[in-house]
């Protein structure tokens, strides 16, 4: 069988993909806001609670600035990278990957702060861009919808997934 | 009539420099129970063609009926068309993605807002269908399963919708011999009981040559040949101009005639070229 | 356009810096300047830049407002409630300016630069990081193996999606909790294959003897010619000034 | 002659949930010669695929041999030499390619060898002129056909100068114009010397082989020429094999009481029996 190193590497190059197609192609319309949620920070979750905080890190980082990249918004790349990056570390880090069950108060606190933080990253993150710090404020709102929306989206796809059990034999830290 | 196929044209991109055009002015009709046989290469317009069938792609011009409903017109629902056209496309055990095999069956039914106790027997019924032990099974993840064992749970998931028509992309694709045999057996079987109208996606012109009614021939967007398949291979080299093969028999017997062997053209079955043949051996030795 | 891929992100790296430090509106000529000799000698086309700034032109609108009305000092003129300053038309400028030279930039290097050179870049300009213990040669190659990936799992996903909606599956209405749960019967099979994929893939990187960064050789080898010794010798300057002028006004 | 490929006793298990001891090759042992070109068949399950992967030292024995070049596979120094010396070719077209463009995919091989890069070049030109891709050589991989891209996965092989290279069902996953592809490719590979074994579904890919080894139960049930094997219709049926249709025609016309010989293989032998009879 492949060594325990290449196939970390060739799941974490898919998993980036999986975080960059999910943000670029699945998408939910939000009727409240007449704005949409993009399935990328679901799929940053679901890397990060599954798999620990390395694989939250490296997929939710490289995997949207890729997806900011692609779709046009280099500027925001390397923001993203940080910022994302970050988000699934501490997801991964304060998330309990050993329980079965996936609603446990560990999981939905990193959640929440995982959440929490891209907001406040993207407002920090506009505010060097802008130059101002009440421009990104405007883009508190949407970004609180796209992290908890990413959040609750996570909560059905991660216990399908689970009862699957097909990850078992990956689910290692 | 089952289905029947009025000028259907489909353009890709329509108007931008990626326009292409999948499908041009196809027209054909399909009868009630029918087992049709569709071929071509890849590229050549038999996915869009299916995909317009199940009402997936919406076409640029042309008409679709099937069993009188026109699945074109925007009031049909969604819905109205999944009841009565079922499409199981390439590869669909990697479309499961339920903890349990009945539960992965049952999806259609339930999207299609059946009662319980119907959903039940459906997929009852589906399972013994495609010829798995449904107590052993039911509770099963699909996940365990073998792959040709995984491929007969998700042809199960679109039977058990009740389809009038049954269109399979190439279901036996990857798999062994008798894989490719159990299937083909299987969904012979639900044609020849319940009546269904299926259309058989196939590379394998040796297994169309045995199944179908009729066959359907398409090429570059077009239908190129339409007929019986006695029509069909008696035009062996318009085939071969398409780049498409002609079953090994019929091709033995081409060989033979070439030769001035006097034997029929039309014979595409091993079992009709070995009755010809001794017809041929046994009438040379009385003479 | 062809010079090497490792000048080209640290360029545009010292290019946003410079960005940052200006403070002055005047010294955006010299940002011009720049701008203007780098998409003249990458040959890009300038309607296919301008073109990249259309999905970003709301969000500079709207960084112009703000910026305009917010900023306080000498007023010019007052509009209701609002008041324009001439502090805040400058501060508008400036930043809007800011803003779209950044994205200017940016997208140049992408523009520029294709992906397989991107990431050899990166992994090169990452190696002296090593002993800190940063993997580059492996975030190289996840980075190719991603990018390798997109377009197969845009496609499978396409194709997923058309095979539960054969099923009766609707993606396209309810509240966001029926969506969440619709959006399962893609997600779940969409997940698990790429673990499949990553699985035969790491399969078949073993059987062409791959076994990490060491020893491996590039058949590309990123050389550093001379264009890209002069590029650099004015990226510093270019650097240079923009702290020197920092500095002195 | 010296053997390119030789297994002794060889046994693989695996444990299956819970302890579930599963043996997927069981006790076979043969030899393939270098500059062979050998077919081996069998259903799913029947060990195939286990034991392709053993021979490229992706799988290790659990007991008995396998000899590379009269390399053990169980020898880790020996590891790299043994993946370049028989190179391997799986079935799935797309889970095999690497990098983002064609000529960068071929070049994969080289580069974990650690190859000069004026050289890698070189090899990578050859590679892909051999297989007849280079047309396409900036192309990323998911715009072309699975045929292409089984292709370039040939070409990737290729680049490492093997001296046998292993074919997991290659065509499995292809349309007839693939499978004709990959076909033409291998054949033309082992005029030029190199040792192939390809595992199929297909028999008409056998019919060209050197030997047809036919799997069942993790061990050899039949081996010997293509005419040979085909002609044992009944047993091959039994194991749910195929036969090529012609072979079948004349099996059944064998037992109508018509004296044709059984081990037809093609339309063209059948065609000139049949003149003989007629």
């Amino acid at each position: 069988m492949p060594n325990v190193k290449t196939r970390d590497l060739t799941i974490l190059g898919l998993l980036i993909a999986l975080v960059a197609v999910s943000t670029m192609a699945i998408q939910i319309p939000v009727p409240a806001t007449e704005g949409y949620i993009h399935l990328g920070d679901s799929m940053i979750f679901l890397a990060a609670v599954f798999f620990g905080s390395r694989y939250g890190m490296i997929a939710g980082g490289i995997g949207s600035s890729i997806a900011d990249i692609l779709t046009g918004y280099t500027h925001w790349a390397i923001p993203t990278l940080i910022i994302k990056g970050l988000m699934g570390y501490i997801v991964g880090k304060i998330a309990d990957n050993e329980r079965y069950d996936l609603i446990n108060l560990r999981n939905i606190i990193s959640l929440i702060i995982g959440a929490l933080w891209m907001v406040i990253g993207y407002y920090f993150g506009g505010a060097v861009l802008k130059g101002s710090f009440l421009v990104p404020l405007a883009s508190i709102p949407s970004n609180l919808i796209q992290g908890f929306g990413g959040a609750v989206l996570f909560l059905p796809i991660g216990i399908a997934l689970k009862k699957t059990d097909i990850f078992k034999k990956y689910a290692h830290k | 009539m089952s289905i029947i196929v009025e000028n259907l044209t489909h353009i890709y991109n329509p108007k931008s420099p990626f326009e292409t055009i999948a499908l041009s002015n196809v027209n054909f009709t399909i009868e009630r129970g029918e087992f049709v046989g569709l071929i071509g290469h890849t590229g050549s317009g038999k996915s869009t063609l299916i995909q317009h069938l199940n009402g997936l792609l919406k076409p640029t011009s042309g008409k679709i009926l099937i069993n009188g409903l026109d699945i074109t017109s925007k009031d049909v629902k969604l819905n109205e068309i999944r009841k009565k056209v079922g499409l199981v496309f390439q590869y669909p055990e990697y479309q499961l993605f339920e903890e349990t095999v009945f539960k992965d069956i049952a999806f259609g039914p339930i999207n299609l807002g059946l009662s319980e106790k119907e959903i039940n027997n459906r997929v009852r019924e589906a399972i013994t269908l495609v010829g798995l032990d449904y107590e052993n099974i039911k509770d099963r993840s699909p996940f365990e399963l073998s792959g040709g064992q995984r491929r007969r749970v998700a042809i199960a998931g679109v039977i058990a919708m009740k389809p009038e028509v049954l269109i399979l992309d190439e279901p036996t694709a990857g798999l062994d011999p008798r894989g490719r045999e159990e299937i083909l057996k299987q969904i012979k079987e639900l044609h020849d009981k319940y009546d269904i109208t299926v259309i058989l996606v196939s590379h394998s012109m040796e297994d169309i040559a045995r199944l179908a009614d009729k066959i359907i021939v398409m090429d570059k967007g077009k239908i190129a040949l339409i007929g019986s398949p006695r029509e069909i291979f008696r035009q062996a080299a318009e085939l071969e101009k398409i780049g498409l093969g002609i079953p090994q028999i019929t091709y033995l017997v081409r060989k033979l005639r070439e030769i001035g062997i006097d034997i029929r053209d039309d014979i595409f079955t091993i079992e009709e070229a070995k009755y010809e043949i001794i017809k041929l051996i046994r009438g040379k030795k009385n003479a | 356009h062809r010079l090497d891929p490792r000048f080209k992100i640290l360029a545009t790296f010292s290019y946003i810096i410079s960005l940052f430090i200006i403070d002055d509106i005047r010294a955006y000529t010299l940002i011009v300047a720049f701008l203007a000799l780098s998409i003249k000698l990458s040959k890009v086309p300038l309607k296919y830049i301008l073109r990249g700034l259309k999905p970003i032109f709301m969000i500079i609108l709207i960084t112009f407002g703000i910026n305009i009305f917010m900023t306080k000092g000498e007023v010019l003129c007052v509009l209701g409630p609002l008041q324009i300053t001439k502090e805040g038309v400058y501060m508008a400028i400036f930043m809007a300016l800011r803003l779209i030279f950044l994205i200017i930039g940016t997208s140049l290097l992408t523009l520029t630069t294709s992906p397989i050179q991107l990431t050899d870049g990166i992994e090169i300009l990452l190696n002296p990081f090593k002993r800190f213990g940063v993997p580059a040669h492996e975030l190289a190659m996840m980075m190719t193996i991603a990018l390798r990936f997109i377009p197969t799992l845009l496609e499978e996903t396409d194709k997923i999606m058309k095979a539960q909606m054969a099923r009766g599956a609707d993606f396209e209405s309810g509240n966001i909790t029926k969506r969440a749960k619709s959006l399962i019967p893609l997600l779940v099979p969409l997940f698990i294959s790429a673990f499949r994929r990553a699985d035969e893939l790491a399969m078949a990187m073993e059987a062409r003897c791959y076994r990490g960064g060491e020893n491996r050789t590039r058949m590309k080898q990123l050389k550093f010619h001379e264009r890209d010794l002069i590029a650099s010798i004015l990226m510093v300057l270019f650097v240079g000034l923009s702290i020197f002028i920092r500095i002195k006004f | 002659m010296t053997n390119m490929v030789e297994t002794k006793k060889l046994v693989f298990e695996y444990i299956k949930d819970e302890n579930k001891k599963v043996c997927a090759v069981n006790n076979l042992s043969i030899e393939i010669k270098k500059g062979e070109f050998v077919v081996i068949i069998g259903h799913n399950g029947s060990g195939k695929s286990t034991l392709a992967k053993l021979m490229n030292a992706i799988l290790l024995p659990s007991g008995g041999k396998v000899y590379i070049n009269n390399m053990d596979t169980l020898d880790e120094d020996k590891l790299w030499d043994i993946r370049r010396t028989a190179g391997m070719v799986f079935q799935n077209p797309d889970n095999q390619i690497v990098a983002t463009t064609v000529e960068e995919d071929v070049a994969f091989g080289p580069e974990n060898l650690g190859i000069e890069p004026l050289e890698i070049r070189k090899r990578v030109d050859n590679a892909m002129k051999s297989v007849g891709i280079e047309s396409y050589k900036r192309k990323p991989p998911h715009l072309l056909s699975g045929g292409q891209k089984q292709r370039v996965a040939i070409a990737g092989v290729l680049a490492m100068k093997p001296e046998c290279i292993i074919f997991d069902e290659p065509t499995a996953m292809l349309d007839p114009l693939g499978r004709k592809e990959v076909m033409d490719t291998i054949m033309k590979l082992n005029k030029e010397g190199i040792t192939i074994i390809h595992i199929t579904h297909f028999m008409d890919e056998a019919v060209n082989a050197d030997r047809v080894i036919v799997m069942d139960k993790g061990q050899i049930v039949l081996e010997g020429t293509p005419r040979e094997i085909f002609s044992q219709v009944e047993k091959l049926k039994k194991l749910g094999l195929d036969v090529p249709q012609v072979t079948l025609l004349a099996h059944s016309l064998k037992k109508e009481g018509i004296n044709i010989s059984q081990d037809i293989l093609t339309v063209d032998e059948m065609v000139s029996k049949l003149c003989q009879l007629l």
